[in-house]
């Protein structure tokens, strides 16, 4: 109609280590609109594009361009952390709504939180929290903890240390690791020589490509299980090859998840552009689907803000994850699964956490 | 010649600036803002590799300093005071005393690299450090006022407000050092660029100079850095770094707009950050396009870009000789 | 008793294995043009290079006006009042002859970290280095860069810089190497007018000048002084036309 | 811990040095003997574990990938070297910090045109691909000793081609005065563009031979940038023993920096080049002015 | 001499020569003949060294043509030039600091154009036996007069059929300056050319068959020694002796 086209701002990383998350994201979120028929609430969409580089230290003056020069309706993005941060903090309360689709700090939905702001990935705790059950329930009782030492890398080795401890497991040692340094083979020799049942480890990216290789390589599979959060094998099978057989790993989803939603979405962004769908994706494509939503509700009037908001916080959404609904601190609600590296594959061996929520510490979210 | 040039582009060029928040979009005046910040800290790098002849890649560590001494300060605090807030950038001059005193004995690469040991060092420190946030940084949610009595005289939170006192600094940065480069310091320390050995053999102890320079440049960094975290409220190690915004950014500013000129340092923050803006809106890869403009200054304009400006000027007076050619960027003294 | 501005005392500096100075004790007097001489590599510049505290010495003293400035950097005994000219040339090649005059000259105030009056209000150091570049015969050239000279004009600039110190004693390496005889002529004449209040230590193989002003001589070979005397003295000394002169020299 | 505990991390030190000096080499040779601040190096390393991943899919064999890259490398050095290198030796460093930063920034643009954004393994070779048993649950990949000794033959090669070959006494007299080598009847600048070439095909040689133990991503570049400096600036420019060392140094200090001073261990290699520097300001085996 | 002397080793006309905007040699024209030695005069600053660049191709003249060996080298770049037999001893030396001086030596080393190979090191180091005590020094590592020979040596390494000697007898001590002298005395006599500049007139004038003079970017005199002997006013003027 003679509506206005709505503007969706999008800030994610399209250059450097980031710039494979950022285009999934950007792609299934699109594939979502498309398939409703590009509209929001009725009206047309015009996108506003631009790339975070992941540098910190852009991230305002990006953002602020997206506020104030784009005004834009909504704000989706970033991938960082840390970026996610800046934008968080410029765009709560009287910004645009904001759906971050990967961010994992907490405190994005914790002290940051605000009404406005949505996240459709997880946080740093859910990657680390269940992950201590898991592996008790494997048997394992003496861990070390590895991980890259940076903000996200703790909050998920604290996060792990909460219910792992508590329920009887034993920290041999932590092994914080310099970020994004990728020369593993001290701590491997000094993983070795500490022989604990199994390491729960945070790695991403060119890091989990090579830890993974390099515990392979140092012949530590035999004696030391590897356990991690998803991103240590996630979209990493064809680098990792055979190095990554029988690695087990938590998230909130999985490549061959076994529900409608998820076939039809991975067949669908397939087709769409031509690669595989993985968890970053599925992330992009639900922050399309809860803006749909929060649109339909107020049949696309963007005045109608709070109206908008309480709808977006209620959506259960029938997600390729399986289902996912969100905390008052706009966080996922989600099943965790435990995977296992299987000829490539990440398979589901069981669920670790159901309806995993975050404690969102110092969220003041009504 | 070159100085009826500047006479009027200067002047001329402040109006501008003075009179932008008038007509330019608060967006606009916030990003004018980001730049003059910017052009601080490039002068302040101008200073040491354009004037001093100290090419240091550790300089933002102590733009990086200047915030961080801003955000640990006030942390949790409700009012930040500017005249408790603005002594805080001294905590820069302080770390480039310690840095300058050890690294200006080496020279050359070696000071290159020693000055880069040392970046790296302040970045890896704020980046772990579990005290000042680590690599997620600090946020501050409140800009500096300054206030007499009860009476609020400036307060920073005002778009407007903020892009005045950012420029009252850089004009001030501008003819402090203008001064300093005129009076007999300023002569010492283009000598020791040109020829450090000779400057010695004249009898000038050059470590000491070399040393307030050095303290100069780090604490006009300082304010930059400080002005930086007042404004976007967030300060973050990621300044620190030498690629990502931090010095290699900083060089291709000075450079791009003239080294070893005043002028030319702030011409470039405004030319990269107008393109940094700019170009991702005509390609998702606009780098290559950023790339390929820094090296075709690189190459063909090896005054940077300030230098086409007499040029335009002058074509009126075809028949002033050339001066030779600028193989090693030789300056105009700072007073002729 | 003679007046000793300069005295060097079992002066000795090694490169690795080779004695490029061993055991040097001289008098430089007050007043007197005192040329070191000496073949190749004998250890002339090495000595000049100590006495200006570029080198520091592996042993020995040195004793400027009474007192040790042994081990003192170059800067320092540069305001002492010892000035020094280099073999290879040394100047600021993109400044112009009167900048790298007004640099020398400036050292002279008594410190130069000032940083608000500008520099070129400052009237002494501007006639020092007018009169620095007219001494060295350079006046014209006053706005030409440096680099943009020839190598004979380079090589009068480095005495002006010298001059526009105003040291007290000279250390001249080479001065004249690469000049015409004409500008040669006027730099031996500006060396005798320097040397009637002045005390110079002069490195030459020019012998035609070193004969000319020297008052004084030393020889060096292989890092050792081999004799001292009066030009009378070197001059018939058969050991030093045979390490030095040769016979021509020597007669002519 | 048990002295074996040591010995290990004394090889993995080891290791790690010879590991650190073939990613520097190319840096050594075009910063240390050519003077040239290059700080596209990471890009050159990039560029070569890139050509390895792409040939050896294409291929089916690394050997054959890194036969068929290194012509390419050379290709990508000279033309560098003839476009833009070549407009700057006369001039001062910071215009090569320009350029190359530049450099940095397109060779990333193009890597993602041309490879896109996925993080990328390669197979290490299946005669290497075994493992040495250690201690009783750790063993040593034969590919990284295989490395080494790889490392030991550039080592020396480059050593006595600088050293003592013409070719290398011309390279280093152009590097300081490229005048009087040309006076002297040398084609400067179809030397230098070989020998930059050189130093891009090495870099790039010295990531094809790390693609199977690292791992190939975007970015990865930037990750051996700086502490390829800091082996070159340890050992003093100019001198390939020195970077050798320089290397080895870094290789002890920061794998035991990692064991017993954990919380340092990222700032190791920084305040080990600052205090040698202090101690030595040309480096350990530069020559001072 | 096997070669038609008609054909000049080096021929010069019309030289025109700028640094940036400022003309320094205007119009010179000359040309040097197998085995014959040449020196170039007068006073500093006269564009000497800048002929002998503009020759070499080093500082290539806006103007004018440079032949060697009758072919025609304008604008050819300098190791072009110099690769068809002429050695240069600048007046700045140009020593590799970084290099030894054996390495100084060697890096040179060519034969000439014609394949001979009079020089060698051996030779090198046995005409100036003060290198020979020093050949592993660094280069910066010299006194100036072992520089000076260092460059003289490593001239003739490159066996030339002409000689190019700016100011090499600066700074030298006097028996070695007769030392360089006597060798050039050998060179002559091997039938190698030789262009001298030096500022030691007796010397040159004894040795030289032809003498040029040059003022302001000008030829202004040219003549053999014995007629340059005879016309002291030249001198005066020209030369300020
Ligand atoms: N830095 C150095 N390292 C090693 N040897 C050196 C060094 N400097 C000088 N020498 C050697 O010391 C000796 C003395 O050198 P010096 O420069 O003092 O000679 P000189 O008398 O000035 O000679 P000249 O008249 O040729 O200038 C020379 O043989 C030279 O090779
Ligand atoms: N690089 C340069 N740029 C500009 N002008 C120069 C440059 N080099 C030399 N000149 C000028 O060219 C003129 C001739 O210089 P040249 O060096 O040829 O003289 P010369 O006869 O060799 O003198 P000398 O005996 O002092 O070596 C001089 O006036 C000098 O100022
Ligand atoms: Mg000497
Ligand atoms: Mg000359």
């Amino acid at each position: 109609g003679g509506q206005a086209r709505v503007k969706v701002g999008i800030l994610l990383p399209y250059t450097g280590t980031y710039a494979k998350l950022g285009t999934n994201i950007r792609d299934a979120m699109k594939l979502r609109f498309a398939e409703a028929g590009n509209k929001l609430g009725g009206r047309e969409i015009e996108f506003v594009d631009i790339d975070s580089e992941a540098k910190p230290a852009k991230a305002q003056q990006l953002t602020d361009k997206l506020i104030r020069k784009e005004n834009v309706d909504f704000l989706v993005g970033p991938v960082h952390s840390v970026v996610g941060m800046a934008m968080v903090k410029m765009a709560r309360g009287k910004g645009p709504i904001t759906v971050i689709p990967n961010a994992g700090a907490d405190q994005l939905t914790g002290v940051l939180c605000a009404p406005n702001v949505f996240r459709t990935s997880f946080s740093s705790y859910q990657m680390g929290f269940p992950g201590g059950p898991a592996v008790l329930d494997d048997g394992h009782k003496r861990v070390v903890l590895m991980y890259w030492n940076y903000g996200f890398g703790k909050q998920v080795a604290a996060a792990f240390k909460k219910s792992f401890l508590p329920a009887g497991g034993t920290i041999v040692k932590e092994i914080p690791t310099p970020f994004p340094k990728v020369d593993f083979q001290a701590y491997l020799t000094e993983l070795a020589a500490l022989k604990p049942d199994a390491v729960y480890t945070f790695y991403a990216g060119g890091g989990a490509v090579k830890f993974v290789k390099d515990f392979a390589a140092a012949g530590l599979k035999k004696s030391i299980k590897l356990y991690g959060a998803g991103f240590l094998t996630e979209g990493l099978g064809a680098a990792q090859g055979d190095a990554a057989e029988g690695v087990r790993t938590i998230l909130h989803y999985a490549d061959t998840l076994d529900n409608p939603a998820n076939h039809r979405f991975r067949k669908a962004f397939k087709d769409a552009t031509g690669a595989r769908a993985d968890v970053y994706a599925v992330q992009g494509y639900d922050a399309g689907e809860l803006i749909l939503r929060g649109m339909a509700a107020v049949k696309g009037d963007t005045g109608a803000r709070a109206e908008m908001i309480r709808a977006m916080e209620s959506a259960e959404i029938d997600s390729p994850r399986g289902k996912l609904r969100f905390s008052k601190s706009h966080n996922p609600i989600h099943d965790i699964y435990l995977r296992e590296v299987v000829q490539g594959e990440n398979r589901v061996v069981r669920v670790a956490a159901r309806d995993q929520d975050d404690p969102a510490t110092g969220c003041s979210n009504a | 010649m070159a100085v009826t040039t500047r006479s009027l582009t200067l002047p001329a060029a402040l109006l501008i600036l003075v009179l932008f928040p008038l007509f330019g979009s608060s967006f606009y005046v916030g990003l004018l803002t980001r730049i003059l910040i910017l052009a601080i800290f490039a002068m302040s790098l101008d200073l040491l590799i354009g004037y001093t002849g100290l090419v240091s890649f550790g300089h933002a560590a102590f733009f990086g300093i200047g915030g961080y001494a801003l955000a640990i300060a006030f942390q949790d605090a409700t009012t930040i005071h500017l005249w408790q807030a603005l002594p805080l950038s001294l905590a820069a001059a302080l770390a480039a005393l310690v840095v300058g005193w050890i690294s200006i004995r080496t020279s050359g690469i070696y000071f290159i690299m020693i000055t880069l040991a040392f970046g790296q060092m302040f970045f890896y420190y704020f980046f772990e450090s579990p005290r000042y946030g680590g690599d997620d940084g600090i946020f501050l949610f409140f800009k500096p006022v300054l206030m007499i009595g009860t009476e609020s005289i400036l307060n920073l939170e005002n778009e407007n407000t903020f892009y005045y006192f950012a420029l009252g600094c850089l004009v001030t940065g501008y003819l402090l050092l203008a001064m300093i480069l005129r009076a007999p310091f300023g002569k010492v320390i283009t000598a020791i660029k040109a020829n450090e050995h000779r400057v010695r053999a004249l009898g000038y102890s050059i470590n000491r100079y070399k040393l307030v320079s050095f303290v100069i440049a780090g604490t006009l960094a300082g304010l930059a850095g400080f002005l930086e975290g007042a404004h976007s409220g967030y300060v973050n190690p990621s300044y620190m770094s030498w690629h990502s915004s931090g010095i290699a950014i900083a060089i291709a500013i000075v450079v791009l707009g003239g080294m070893g000129t005043l002028y030319g340092p702030i011409v470039g923050a405004f030319i990269v950050v107008l393109l940094q803006d700019f170009l991702p809106s005509l390609t998702e890869h606009w780098q290559l396009l950023f790339g390929g403009i820094v090296i075709s200054v690189a190459l063909f304009l090896p005054r940077g870009a300030t230098s086409l400006l007499p040029r335009i000027l002058s074509r009126r007076q075809t028949t002033r000789p050339d001066s030779p050619p600028p193989e090693d960027g030789p300056r105009e003294p700072a007073d002729g | 008793m003679a007046d000793t501005i300069l005295r060097t005392d079992h002066l000795s500096k090694s490169f690795g294995g080779l004695v490029a100075a061993s055991n040097v004790s001289l008098d430089f007097e007050r007043g007197q043009v005192h040329a070191v001489i000496g073949p190749n590599g004998a250890g002339k510049t090495t000595l000049i290079n100590l006495l200006s505290g570029d080198l520091q010495p592996d042993d020995g003293s040195i004793l400027f006006n009474g007192k040790h400035i042994t081990h003192l950097p170059p800067d320092r005994i540069s305001q002492l009042g010892i000035g020094r000219s280099y073999q290879k040339t040394n100047i600021f090649n993109e400044f112009s002859c009167y900048e790298n005059c007004w640099v020398a000259a400036q050292s002279r105030l008594k410190t130069s970290m000032r940083f608000f009056r500008p520099a070129s209000r400052l009237k002494t150091v501007r006639e020092r280095a007018e009169k620095a570049l007219e001494l060295c015969g350079l006046s014209r050239r006053c706005d030409t860069r440096a680099a943009a000279m020839s190598y004979g004009e380079q090589r009068q600039l480095e005495i002006g810089m010298m001059l526009a110190t105003e040291p007290e004693l000279l250390l001249l390496d080479e001065p004249l190497a690469g000049m015409g005889s004409e500008e040669s002529r006027r730099v031996i004449e500006l060396l005798r007018r320097l040397a009637e209040n002045h005390t110079l230590i002069l490195i030459e193989h020019d012998m035609d000048a070193v004969f000319a002003i020297a008052e004084k001589l030393t020889v060096m070979v292989n890092g050792r002084v081999l004799e001292t005397g009066t030009v009378e003295q070197i001059r018939n000394s058969r050991a030093v036309q045979d390490v030095y002169l040769g016979e021509e020299e020597a007669d002519g | 811990m048990e002295l074996s505990f040591y010995l290990v991390q004394l090889l993995n030190a080891i290791q790690y040095g010879f590991l650190l000096f073939l990613v520097a080499s190319g840096l050594t040779l075009l910063f240390g003997i050519m003077g040239i601040i290059n700080l596209a190096h990471g890009s050159f390393y990039m560029i070569g574990a890139y050509l390895a991943y792409g040939l050896t899919e294409m291929t089916g064999s690394l050997w054959l990938g890194i036969l068929l890259g290194l012509p390419i490398a050379l290709l990508v050095g000279y033309l560098v070297e003839r476009f833009a290198i070549s407009f700057l030796y006369k001039r001062d460093h910071l215009y090569q910090v320009l350029l190359t930063f530049a450099l940095i920034l397109i060779f990333n643009e193009l890597q993602q045109i041309l490879w896109g954004t996925d993080v990328h393994g390669v197979a290490i070779p299946a005669p290497l691909a075994g493992s040495i048993p250690l201690t009783e649950n750790q063993s040593y990949p034969v590919y990284r000793l295989f490395i080494s000794a790889v490392c030991i033959a550039i080592a020396g090669g480059m050593s006595w081609v600088i050293q003592k070959t013409r070719l290398g006494m011309m390279i280093r007299a152009g590097a300081s005065n490229r005048e009087m080598v040309q006076a002297l009847g040398i084609d400067v600048n179809r030397l230098f563009a070989l020998v930059f070439s050189l130093g891009v095909a090495l870099a790039a040689f010295a990531g094809m031979l790390a693609a199977p133990v690292d791992s190939v991503y975007p970015g990865m570049g930037e990750n051996v940038l700086i502490i390829s400096f800091v082996v070159v600036v340890i050992g003093g420019t100019g001198s390939i023993k020195g970077a050798f060392i320089g290397a080895m140094l870094i290789g002890l200090v920061s794998t035991f920096g990692k064991v017993l001073l954990p919380e340092m261990a990222s700032i190791m290699a920084y305040a080990l080049m600052a205090l040698i520097l202090l101690w030595r300001p040309q480096g350990l085996f530069g020559r001072a002015h | 001499m096997t070669r038609p002397a008609e054909v000049p080793i080096l021929e010069a006309e019309e030289l025109h020569t700028y640094y940036g905007a400022s003309h320094i040699l205007h119009g010179i024209s000359l040309s040097i003949r197998t085995g014959e030695t040449l020196s170039l005069m007068g006073r500093n600053g006269m564009g000497k060294t800048t002929l002998l660049r503009s020759l070499l191709g080093l500082t290539p003249p806006r103007r004018g043509t440079v032949k060697v060996h009758g072919r025609d080298m304008t604008g050819a770049p300098p190791q072009k030039i110099v690769r068809r037999g002429i050695a240069f001893v600048p007046e700045d030396r140009g020593i590799f600091p970084n290099l030894t001086v054996r390495e100084n030596l060697v890096m040179a080393a060519r034969p000439g154009p014609t394949g001979r190979r009079d020089w060698d090191l051996t030779r090198i180091l046995d005409t100036f036996p003060r290198l020979a005590e020093r050949t592993s020094n660094m280069g910066n590592h010299l006194s100036g007069g072992e520089q000076q020979m260092l460059t003289v040596g490593r001239a003739l390494m490159t066996n030339p059929d002409l000689l190019i000697l700016d100011e090499a007898t600066e700074g030298l001590a006097p028996l070695i300056r007769k030392e360089i002298w006597s060798v050039v005395r050998t060179i002559k006599q091997s039938g190698i050319a030789v262009v001298i500049v030096d500022k030691d007139i007796k010397s040159l004038l004894k040795l030289a068959d032809r003498n040029i003079i040059i003022s302001k970017g000008r030829i202004v005199y040219e003549g053999d020694s014995a007629d340059l002997a005879a016309k002291p006013e030249i001198h005066t003027r020209y030369l300020g002796v």
